[in-house]
C-alpha cells in the first residue's frame, strides 16, 4: 500500500462541520479537541468550541461516568456556536460511543477505536450486545479503525514502553480526523516539539502516532471522502484561538494596565474558575502578585487589603466561593474600594454539578448581601469578549471606586473562539482617584460630583492618613456615624453610584429590527445560541430581534425605549428566570422567561424554537416566569 | 530625621477613645501610640488592620492609616496589604474571638506564611463588645449568659497555637505592664515576618480580674515568669523558683532544689519550637505560674519578600510584560 | 415635711402616655424602663416599648454617644405602637436631655437628675450655657431633683460604699415616676429581691433608692400632678410582658415540642440575635441543646448535622452572619433537612450600625445562595407573635423538610408588648416524616405526594443507611446525577415545595375595606406603625386599607386577588423597597415604595401621613420604587 | 452478636469507587471498610461525614449512613450529629485541602472541643480534585499550576497543629501500609473523644511518590520511626537510629553514640503534650526520618458528654421542661 497506488479521494466542499470528539477521561480528548481547532484555525476557519468534562472526579476507566468529550464546529463563515448537533463523532471507547450517538445526526460521520470494543470495555459501557456489529449504527456512516495497535506499532521505534505505548492513541485519531478535513500537521507537530521537547520519548511518540494515523487516512480506502472548509471571510485582522477564562486573565491585566495600576489577585482553587489564577501565575513579569490563599473569604479579604494599599485588588471564584464572600464585599462596598470580583458560574445549588455550565448566581450578585449593598455587574457574551469586559470591569472599579462583579460561566470558560487582536494602544486609559496632600483637611469621603467616586489615598502618602470602615459613617470625614438622616442619605448616595455608572453605558444594540413581534433579551453566554437562534429564525421570515446585555447592573438607559417597540419580550436563562425576574420588577414589562437548567448551553435550534411558538402563540410559550 | 521627631500627640487620632472607663485597652493604646512615636518610621508607612470587637475599635484612634475591618478578617486584609506594598508597616490588632474564634483560620495560615505582620492579640478572655459571652480563650467552667451552667469548651493557649501554626515570633505580655509591653512591640517590630503578641488585657466589665494572678501585688511575684533569652528561668520575689524541661515537658521547682546548669536557659532563636512549646505550656489561661516575653523569635523569610522576589525573577528572566506579546503567545493568523 | 402636711395631689386620668428614660449607658436606663413596664403590665395597661441603645460600644460616660434610652407607651387601650413622640422624658445628665429633647411634645413634663448638670457633663454634651438656668427649656414642664444627692443619702444605711452608691440613682428615678403614674413599688422590690438576693447589699440600695424616690415624690409639692391610666380592656385572657427575642426563643421550645422533636440550637454571638442563644442556654431542662461555636459557618454545619441525626436543628444569627451562612444553607436546601435559620436584622451594610433596626436582608434571604435555592421565608408582624411565627417555621422545616427562614429585625427583638398566652394544648402537632424501614428498598429521595417531603432516616435506624450531599442527585435514589434532564426536574421539583406550602397557608387577612383607593401592604416590625398610621387615616375618612405578610415566601395565595380591590399599593418598608421589587415582579403591579433608611421604626403618623399623600397624589409620593 | 458478624461487603455500598486508578484511597477505604467490621458496632450506628475533594467522596462507598458536605465544613456538621446523638460513632474524613485550608478553624475547634469524632486526615500534599494545585502540606517551593515558580507558603505539620490544638489524640499512618492503618483507625475508635489520624495518602496523579522516602524499598528502614507506647523510640533496619529529646527537641542520633537510658520513652499518654509536639517535629513533610503512630492519647471529657450532662443536671434542678410555667416565668396578670 503506497501513495501511487491509490485513486485520488473525493473532496467534498462544506461551509460548516460540527465534530465531536469523545472518549475516556484518560484518552485525552481534550488536548486531541485543541490541537484540531488550533489547526483550524491557523488555516483560517471560524470556529467555536464546547468541552464537556464528565464531572469533578475521574471514574474508573471505560465507564460512562469517565466520558469527556470535545465539540468543535469549524466554518467558512462567521459561525457562533460549537454547533447543536455533531456532523462527525469520534468514539475511542464503547462509554464515548454510547453516550453520544444519539446526538449524531442522521447520516453522519462515526469514527470508532475498534480496538477498544471488547467485552470488558462493552459491559463496562452497558452495551450487551457489540453495536458495531449488531446493526445498530447503521444509521450511520461507520468507520473503524484498529487505533491502539495501529499506534503500538507506531511507537514501536520511539522509546515509549508498557502501558504508555497505548497512550499516543489520540494523536493516531488527530491524524486521521486531520487528514479527512485536510488540516495540516505541522502545527501539532511544532505545538508537540515546543511542550514536551523535541527530543523526548513523548514528543517522539506522539509525532509518529499522529503520522500514522494522518498516513492511515491516506493509505486506506475507506477514508478517501475528504472534507474541505474555506478559510472564514472573517474581519479583517489578526486572530488568535481563545478561551473564556484565558481571556478574562488577559483583560485583567489589559485593564490594570490601562488604569495603570498593580495586579493583586487572591484566590482559592475551584471548578471552572481555577484556570484564571493559574493563567495569571504565569504572568508575574507584568508585576500581577497571585495569591493562592486558605479560602475564598481570605481571597476578597486580601484583595480588599491590596486596593487598599493601591493595588487593584481582584478575586475570582464559582457560585459557593461567591457565596462565602458575601460578608466581606458588602464590606469592600462599604469602605467604597475598587476591587474586581469573578464569578465563574456553574451549576448548583450547593456543590451542584461542578463541570457543568448554569447562569443560576445572577440574583446572589445582585441581591447576596445583607443591607443595601447595591454593585455593578458586567457579564461577557462569548470567550473572546471575556477580555473586554474584564477591562471594562476593571474600568467601573476603579473609576467609580466600587467592587464590580463579573458573571462569566463555565461554557465560556472553557469554550474557546477566534478572538480577533484589538489595537492595544487605543485600550482607553483609565484614571485613578488617588488623591495627593494639600492644605485643606483631607476628607475619605467627599466625592468627584460626576462620578461620586471618594478620593483614594493610598497608606505610605504622607497627610492624608485616615480610617476607614465597615460601621456606617458621616459624610464626607468618613467618622463613625449612628445619625438616621445621615445613613439614609449615605445609603442613597452609595446607590446614585450605579446611576452614575449607567449614565457612561453605551446603548443596547439591537440585532434586528428596532420593533417588531418578539425582543429576545439574553445575558452572558447564551449569546451565540440566541444569535443563531434568532437569525435562522428571522431568514425564516420571523419578525424577532436579538439584545443581549453586558451591563446587568445598572441596565443600559436606552432599555425601556427598547422594549417600546417589541410586542413580546422573551429571555432564555440557563436558570429559573433571574434576569426575567428583575426586568419585570424594574419595567412591569410582561417578560416571557425561557428558562433551560440542564448544566447544559442552549442551542440554537431550542431558541429558534422557542422564538416561533412565542410568536405564533403555539407551545406552552405564554406562560409567565 | 531624628529618633524623636515624633510625640505621642501625633499618633492619636481627633476620635473621642470610647472604651469602658478602666479598660485595659487605654493602656494598651498608650503603649503603642508611644512607641510609635519613638521609632524613626513615618507615620503614614504604618497601617492598623483590626476586625470587630472592643479591642479593634484601636485603629480609630491612632493618627495612621487603618481599617477597622469585619470580625475575624484582619490577617487576611492585612496581608493583601502587606504583599501590596511590603514597605508598610502593618499592625493587626484584634481580640480574643475575632482572632481565634471567627477568625482562627486566618490567623494560622498568616503565621504559616510568615507574612510580615505585627498581630497585637488582645485577651481579655471574654466577648467584650457583644456583652460577656464566653471566648475560646475562657477557662473550662466559666459562666456566662451564654453558659449559665458553665462552659464545656477547652480553651485554646495562643501561644501554643501559634508555635504550631509555625510563626516566626510569638510573645505574650500584660496591659498593666507598659515597659514590657513596650519592650514586647519592639522585638515584634524589629522581627522580620509574623510576630504575635498575646497582651492580657482586663475587661473590668465582663471578666474583671482576669489577670489578677499575674498582676495582684501579692500574687504577681509567686506567678509571673519572666523570659529573658540567654538567661536561665527563674522567677519568684527572691528568685525562688526556677524552671526546668525534660522529657515530660517544662516545670516548675524550686530553685534550691536542683542545680544551677539544669535550670532551662531561654532560647527564642533555636530553630526547633519544641522548647517555646513547651514554656507555652506553663500557662493554660494565666491560673497560676505563667512565662511572658517572647517565647519564640527566629528568622524566616517573610512571604511578601518572596512574592516580590518572584516578580522580580520573572521580570529577569522574561523580560518586563509585554502585553502585545502576550496576546500573541498561543499563535495567531492574520485574515485580509 | 410629712404626708399630712400635703395637700391631695391632683390626679389626671388620660387614656395613654408615652414615656422616655434616658440616660448614659451606664445609668441602667433599660432596666429601669423595663420594671416600669413591668409595673404597668402587672396593673393591666396595655404598653409597647422601643429600648434604643446608643452604638455597640460603651462611649465615655456623659457623651452624647453614650446615652441611651428606653421609651414605653402604656394605655387603656389596645395599642400597637411605643409611641412616636414622648409625653414624658426623664433625663438623667446632660447628655441625655441634648440628644432627646426634641422629641419631647412641646407642653410635655422633663424631669431632670439636677446634680448631673454640672460643668464637666455640660461641655461633654456639648452645651455652653446650662440648659437648666438659661430658658431654653421654657417650653416644658421641667422638674428638677437633685436625684443624686439623694440616692447618697437613701443609701448611707444599706453598706454600699464608694462610687457604687450611685449606681442605684436609677432607682430613685424609677420610685419618683412610680409616684407620679401612680405604679405600685411592690413587683419592683420583688424582682430586685429575686435578682440580687434579699440580703445582699445591692438589693437593698436598690429599694432604698426606690423608696426614697417615690417618697420624695410623695413629699414634694413639685409633683403633685399624677397621672392614671385604667387597666386596658384587652382581650380576656392571660397576659404576659414579652420581648421578641424572648418570644422567638420560647417558640422554637414549643415547636419542637409540637413535633415532638430535640432541639440543637447552634450560634455565634451577634448583635441582636444573642439574646435568643442566651435565652435558650437557660432551657436545658426543656432538652434545648445550645451550643455557641467558632463562628457562623460552623452554627449552620453544627444544625445540618444535628437535623441529619434527627434534631430540630436551628441557628440564629444577624444580617453578616447569615451572609456567611449562605453557602452552607445551601447545602442544607439541596439535601432537604428540616432546619430554622433565625435572621434578626439590623443596619447595614457590612458591619452598619449594629444596634439599629433595619428590614435590608430580605432579598439576601430570598436570592443569597448560588444556584436555584429558594427557601421559604417567615417574619413576626410584632414582639409576641415572634412567638408563633417561630412554631410555624417549625412547622414548615418538618413537615416539608426543608431550611426556613425567620426575618425579625432589631425593634422587634428588643421591643416589649403584652402577650395574651395561647392555649398551649392546641398548639398543632407537627407530624414529622421518621422514616421506617420495611422490606423495601429504601429510597431518601423518594416524596410524600402531598408536601414533597423526603422521607427523614435517622443514623442508628438499621435498614436506612444511605447517603446524601451537595452533588446533584438523581430522583428518588439521591445517587450522584449529571445527567441533564434529572438536574431540570430535580430543581422544579425543590421549588415545588414553595408551591405546597403555599396551598398551606391562611390567606392575607385585611384590615379596613375589601376595595378603595389603597392598599398598604407591609411585613415584619412595621406593623405596629402601619396598623395605627392607616386607622388614623381611615378614621379621617380615607380608602385604605393594611394588610401584613407573615409569609414573605411564598405568598399567601390570595394576594393577586386582594390588590385587584385597590386603585393604588403602598409599601413601606425599612429597605430601599425590597418586598415592593418582589411584589413588581411577580404581580406586575406598580407597587409605591416607602423606604425610610435610617436605623429606626416607621412612625404612626409618618405612615399617616404618606397615605394621604399617595391618596390625594400630593407629596413626592407617587414616585415608583 | 459476635465479633465477626460483618464481613467487609457489609460496608460496601452499590456505587462505583472512582478514583483514579492506584490511588491511594482505594487502600484506605478498604481498610476502614475492613476494620469496621471487625467492630461489635451496629453499621446503622457509624456516620461518615466528609468535606469535598477526592477524599471526600469516601461516604459514598461506605454502606452506613453519610453525608458528602462542602468543603471544608465536615468537622462542624460531625460536631451537629455526635452532639445530637452521642451513641453514633462519627468519622470525618477530609483531605489536606479541605481539614487544612478552608476547613482549618473547625478542625482545631473540635480538637479543643474534644467532640467524638474520629478524623481521617487523607494527606496527598496536593489539591487532587481540583487537578492538582499546592496545598497548605505541599513543601516550600514546590511548583504546581498556581505556583509555577514554587510555593513560597511554608506548609502545616497537622500533628504539631491538632497537638497545640488541645487534641486528646493524634496519630499518623501510611495508606500502603494496612495493618498499621487499621491499628491507628483501632487506638482513634477506642478513644474517647476527638482523634485526628494524619493518613499519608499517594496522589499518584498530581503529587507520585511524594510518601516514597516512607514507602520506597530502599527508603523506608531508614525513615521509618515506629512510635510504640511504652518502648525507646528506635528505628532503622537494624535499630541503628534512636530518638532523643532534650532542651532543644527531638532529634535522630546513632543508637550506638548514646547511653540505652537516653533514648525516649514514648509516652503518648503524658497529660502534658510537649514530648507528643517535639517528636512531631521530627518531620516536617516526610522528607527524612518521620514518625508515625500515636503521638498522644489522653483522656479529657467529650464534649457531648458534658453537654448531655448539662441537660440531665438542668432537668434534676428544675424538673423537666413545662411550656406553660416557662412561658408564665416572667410574671402574668389577668384580663377579665
Ligand atoms: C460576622 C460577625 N459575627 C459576629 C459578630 C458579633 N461580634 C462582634 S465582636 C464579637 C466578639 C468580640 O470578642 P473579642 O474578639 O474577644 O473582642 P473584645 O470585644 O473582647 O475586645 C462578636 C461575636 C460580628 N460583628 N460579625
Ligand atoms: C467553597 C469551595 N471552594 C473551593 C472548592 C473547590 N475544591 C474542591 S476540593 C478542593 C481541594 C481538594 O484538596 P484536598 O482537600 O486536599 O482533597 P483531595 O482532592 O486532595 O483528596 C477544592 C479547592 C469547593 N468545592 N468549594
Ligand atoms: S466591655 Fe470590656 S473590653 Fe470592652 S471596652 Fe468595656 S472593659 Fe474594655
Ligand atoms: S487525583 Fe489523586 S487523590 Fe484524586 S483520585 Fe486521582 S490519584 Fe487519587
Ligand atoms: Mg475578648
Ligand atoms: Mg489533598
Amino acid at each position: 500500500m503506497t501513495k501511487e497506488t491509490l485513486e485520488a479521494p473525493v473532496r467534498e466542499k462544506r461551509d460548516r462541520l460540527v465534530l465531536r470528539f469523545a472518549g475516556d477521561s484518560g484518552d485525552g480528548m481534550q488536548l486531541t479537541g485543541n490541537r484540531f481547532t488550533n489547526a483550524s484555525a491557523v488555516i483560517g476557519n471560524d470556529l467555536a468550541t464546547f468541552p464537556d468534562f464528565p464531572s469533578e472526579i475521574r471514574a474508573p476507566a471505560g465507564t460512562l461516568a469517565g466520558v469527556s468529550s470535545f465539540q468543535v464546529q469549524i466554518a467558512d463563515w462567521d459561525i457562533l456556536t460549537p454547533g447543536d448537533a455533531p456532523d462527525i463523532l469520534i468514539a475511542m471507547n464503547p462509554a464515548a460511543l454510547k453516550s453520544n450517538i444519539d446526538d449524531l445526526d442522521p447520516g453522519g460521520l462515526l469514527l470508532v477505536n475498534g480496538d477498544a470494543f471488547v467485552d470488558r470495555n462493552l459491559e463496562k459501557a452497558g452495551y450487551t450486545s457489540n453495536p458495531l456489529e449488531d446493526g445498530s449504527l447503521d444509521g450511520y456512516r461507520t468507520m473503524v479503525a484498529p487505533m491502539e495497535e495501529l499506534t503500538k506499532l507506531a511507537v514501536a521505534d520511539t522509546g515509549v514502553k508498557g502501558r504508555a505505548t497505548l497512550r499516543s492513541k489520540n494523536f493516531f485519531a488527530l491524524g486521521l480526523v486531520s487528514w479527512i478535513f485536510n488540516r495540516p500537521t505541522q502545527p501539532v507537530i511544532d505545538w508537540v516539539n515546543d511542550k514536551f521537547g523535541p527530543d523526548s520519548v513523548i514528543a517522539k511518540a506522539n509525532i509518529a502516532s499522529l503520522m500514522a494515523g494522518y498516513n492511515f487516512g491516506i493509505t486506506t480506502e475507506e477514508f478517501q471522502h475528504l472534507y474541505d472548509i474555506e478559510p472564514a471571510k472573517l474581519d479583517p485582522g489578526e486572530y488568535t484561538n481563545i478561551t473564556g477564562n484565558q481571556a478574562l486573565a488577559w483583560g485583567l491585566i489589559a485593564g490594570a494596565q490601562a488604569a495603570n495600576l498593580p495586579i493583586s489577585y487572591a484566590s482559592y482553587p475551584i471548578t471552572p474558575a481555577s484556570s484564571i489564577l493559574e493563567e495569571l501565575a504565569r504572568h508575574k513579569n507584568f508585576g500581577v502578585r497571585t495569591l493562592q490563599v486558605e479560602d475564598e473569604i481570605a481571597a476578597v479579604g486580601v484583595a480588599v487589603g491590596a486596593s487598599f494599599a493601591g493595588h487593584l485588588g481582584m478575586t475570582g471564584t464559582s457560585g459557593p466561593g461567591l457565596a462565602l464572600k458575601s460578608e466581606t464585599i458588602s464590606l469592600a462596598f462599604q469602605v467604597e474600594l475598587p476591587m474586581v470580583i469573578i464569578d465563574v458560574q456553574r451549576a448548583g445549588p450547593s456543590t451542584g454539578m461542578p463541570t457543568k455550565t448554569e447562569q443560576a448566581d445572577l440574583l446572589l450578585a445582585m441581591y447576596g448581601r445583607h443591607g443595601e449593598a447595591p454593585l455593578p455587574i458586567v457579564a461577557p457574551a462569548t470567550p473572546a469578549e471575556a477580555f473586554s469586559i474584564a477591562v471594562e470591569a476593571c474600568r467601573i472599579a476603579v473609576t467609580y471606586m466600587t467592587p464590580v462583579i463579573v458573571l462569566s460561566d463555565g461554557y465560556i470558560a472553557n469554550s474557546s473562539e477566534p478572538w480577533r487582536l484589538p489595537d492595544l494602544d487605543e485600550l482607553p486609559a483609565i484614571s485613578h482617584p488617588f488623591a495627593t496632600a494639600d492644605d485643606s483637611e483631607f476628607l475619605p469621603y467627599s466625592r468627584d460630583p460626576e462620578t461620586l467616586a471618594r478620593p483614594w489615598a493610598i497608606p505610605g502618602t504622607a497627610g492624608l492618613e485616615h480610617r476607614i470602615g465597615g460601621l456606617e459613617h458621616a459624610d464626607l470625614t468618613g467618622n463613625v456615624s449612628h445619625d438616621p438622616l445621615n445613613h439614609e442619605h449615605m445609603t442613597w448616595l452609595r446607590a446614585a453610584k450605579l446611576d452614575r455608572i449607567a449614565a457612561g453605558i453605551a446603548p443596547l444594540e439591537i440585532d434586528g429590527p428596532e420593533s417588531g413581534d418578539l425582543l429576545v433579551l439574553g445575558w452572558g453566554s447564551t449569546f451565540a445560541a440566541i444569535r443563531a437562534g434568532t437569525r435562522n429564525a428571522r431568514r425564516e421570515g420571523y419578525s424577532v430581534a436579538h439584545g443581549h446585555l453586558r451591563h446587568i447592573h445598572p441596565f443600559a438607559p436606552n432599555l425601556a425605549t427598547v422594549f417600546a417597540g417589541y410586542e413580546k419580550v422573551l429571555v432564555p436563562e440557563l436558570n429559573s428566570g433571574q434576569l426575567a425576574m428583575m426586568l419585570r420588577a424594574k419595567y412591569l414589562v410582561d417578560v416571557i422567561s425561557y428558562p433551560k437548567i440542564q448544566g447544559l448551553p442552549f442551542k440554537a435550534t431550542e431558541i429558534r424554537q422557542k422564538v416561533i411558538d412565542t410568536i405564533t402563540g403555539t407551545g406552552d410559550s405564554e406562560a409567565g416566569q | 530625621m531624628t529618633d524623636t521627631r515624633y510625640e505621642r500627640s501625633d499618633f492619636q487620632s481627633d476620635q473621642e477613645v470610647r472604651w469602658c472607663p478602666g479598660c485595659g485597652d487605654y493602656t494598651i493604646l498608650a503603649a503603642v501610640q508611644n512607641f510609635l512615636a519613638s521609632l524613626d518610621v513615618d507615620k503614614e508607612d504604618h497601617v492598623f488592620i483590626s476586625g470587630i470587637g472592643c479591642a479593634s475599635r484601636f485603629p480609630y484612634y491612632v493618627n495612621t492609616y487603618g481599617m477597622h475591618s469585619i470580625h475575624g478578617r484582619a490577617p487576611a486584609i492585612a496581608t493583601g496589604v502587606a504583599t501590596a506594598n511590603p514597605d508598610l508597616t502593618v499592625w493587626v490588632v484584634t481580640g480574643d474571638g475575632d482572632a481565634l474564634s471567627i477568625g482562627g483560620n486566618h490567623l494560622i495560615h498568616a503565621m504559616r506564611r510568615n507574612v510580615n505582620v505585627k498581630v497585637l492579640l488582645f485577651n481579655n478572655q471574654i466577648y467584650g463588645l457583644t456583652k460577656g459571652q464566653y471566648s475560646p480563650t475562657s477557662e473550662l467552667g466559666k459562666r456566662t449568659k451564654t453558659s449559665p451552667m458553665g462552659s464545656v469548651d477547652q480553651p485554646f493557649n495562643p501561644v501554643s497555637l501559634a508555635i504550631a501554626s509555625e510563626a516566626t515570633f510569638v510573645a505574650r505580655t500584660i496591659d498593666m505592664d507598659r515597659n514590657h509591653t513596650t519592650e514586647m512591640l519592639q522585638a515584634a517590630y524589629e522581627h522580620n515576618g509574623a510576630a504575635l503578641i498575646e497582651i492580657y488585657q482586663n475587661c473590668n466589665v465582663f471578666n474583671d480580674k482576669a489577670f489578677a494572678q499575674l498582676t495582684g501585688r501579692e500574687e504577681r511575684d509567686a506567678n509571673r515568669i519572666n523570659l529573658v533569652p540567654g538567661r536561665p528561668i527563674v522567677f519568684g520575689a527572691n528568685n525562688e523558683f526556677a524552671v526546668i524541661l525534660d522529657t515530660g515537658g517544662a516545670r516548675v521547682v524550686a530553685t534550691a532544689d536542683v542545680a544551677a546548669a539544669a535550670i532551662h536557659v531561654h532560647d527564642p532563636a533555636n530553630p526547633d519550637p519544641s522548647a517555646a512549646f513547651a514554656l507555652s505550656r506553663l500557662s493554660h489561661g494565666p491560673y497560676g505560674p505563667t512565662p511572658v516575653g517572647v517565647f519564640r523569635d527566629v528568622d524566616r523569610p517573610s512571604y511578601e519578600a518572596m512574592v516580590k522576589q518572584q516578580l522580580v525573577d520573572a521580570q529577569a528572566q522574561k523580560g518586563p510584560g509585554d502585553l502585545s506579546r502576550l496576546v500573541r503567545s498561543v499563535g495567531t493568523w492574520t485574515v485580509d
